[in-house]
């Protein structure tokens, strides 16, 4: 299935990309996506790995079950304000 | 209610004149702005990031509860993104109840819950030249 | 820091615009207004009456009171006099401070004393055509 | 001595009039002026027996010694806000 990534603010720096698809097998969770995503290059290495994620614009756990066309977005800490 | 998160300079007296009607007693407003230093840095400006179509719904949520709280709705909220200078401001929070407890209880409780929860991040520039990210919050309920 | 008393209508952009600086991060606006019902009652208007000479040095009191908490006198608080209709404020507090914990307890601390220690009393008109004096506080440390 | 006496609000609508000017005794306290103004008239005795007062402005408690030319006001519970 093919989940959308987004990355953020500092996130963004580090992978030098603010978006991109990738393929995850049926059954991935957050946390496995996640995975994927930072053995994809070294920018992305750099990223954390257990970053506060949104599914489709909501804070979601890690441990939430992915669906074929997520969005899927790491989210440096907030500071709004 | 109102809310909105943009790139539109915010006027404090149109943020004001959303809420209070005859039956209100108090009207509070709050003020976020740019300040030119921070932690013994002199600032030049601050860039606001945002997740744009997550912040939205987030901002109403929050103003949604807030307006629970309170037992009213008359609660104004804008945000904004993009670069900033020094003085402008960022936030306003414009709360209006019959009672002055309740509009400070929501009022506080909205700019709290921006800085817990809105996905905004802060991009620092100096006067120095440099830039840096603001550290933040991790928002209550994101844990794994 | 601005305190004044008196008959002339307030407008919450010029009380607003008498706080602030490039160091206050937070600026904090309270206006209290007169409402329309009180106690089940219509209210067609309000007249406050004070003891003029007095109000002002008791006003000024309170706003050094809050500056010393805040660490800042980045304060502007104004109290109307006279014959007020239904709608219209009778009390604007603007406080500026570098961070927001500072400005919302001052602004607190401010409206809450004045309620306990300004002399000034409410006569409030009913649309029925009678008025009343409100109850009021006894201000701390007058007791005999 | 004399003492100027102020009634605001509710006390000058018992009293029916704002100001007067009352002959006290040296050494008389603002509670010894109070019972004094309450025993001027049939309105001034509504007035209550230990009232909140301010001597030249200041609140000040009813055992206070008044002197010559002071100003004794006498204050219903305040209402400001």
């Amino acid at each position: 299935m093919q989940v959308h990534f987004l990355l953020f603010a500092l996130y963004r720096d580090l992978a030098g990309t603010e978006q991109l698809t990738l393929e995850l097998p049926p059954g991935a969770t957050a946390r496995d996506a996640v995975d994927r995503l930072r053995r994809t290059g070294p920018g992305f290495a750099r990223l954390p790995e257990a970053p506060v994620v949104a599914i489709n614009r909501e804070y979601a756990p890690l441990h939430a079950l992915l669906r074929e066309g997520d969005e899927l977005a790491l989210l440096p800490p907030v500071a709004g304000g | 209610m109102y809310t909105a998160i943009g790139a539109a300079p915010i006027r404090a007296e149109d943020v004001l004149a959303r809420v209070g009607d005859d039956a209100d007693g108090a009207v509070l407003l709050f003020l976020g702005r740019v300040r030119r230093e921070h932690e013994g840095r002199r600032v030049h400006g601050m860039r606001y990031d945002t997740y744009q179509a997550m912040a939205g719904a987030v901002l109403d949520a929050i103003a949604r509860e807030a307006a629970e709280r309170a037992g009213s709705d008359h609660i104004a909220v804008v945000h904004r993104t993009g670069e900033l200078a020094v003085g402008e401001i960022s936030v306003a929070i414009a709360v209006a109840t019959p009672h002055r407890a309740e509009a400070y209880e929501a009022s506080r409780y909205i700019i709290e819950q921006i800085k817990l929860r809105l996905p905004v991040w802060k991009h620092e520039h100096y006067t120095a030249g440099d830039s840096r990210w603001l550290e933040g919050a991790v928002p209550p309920g994101s844990a794994s």
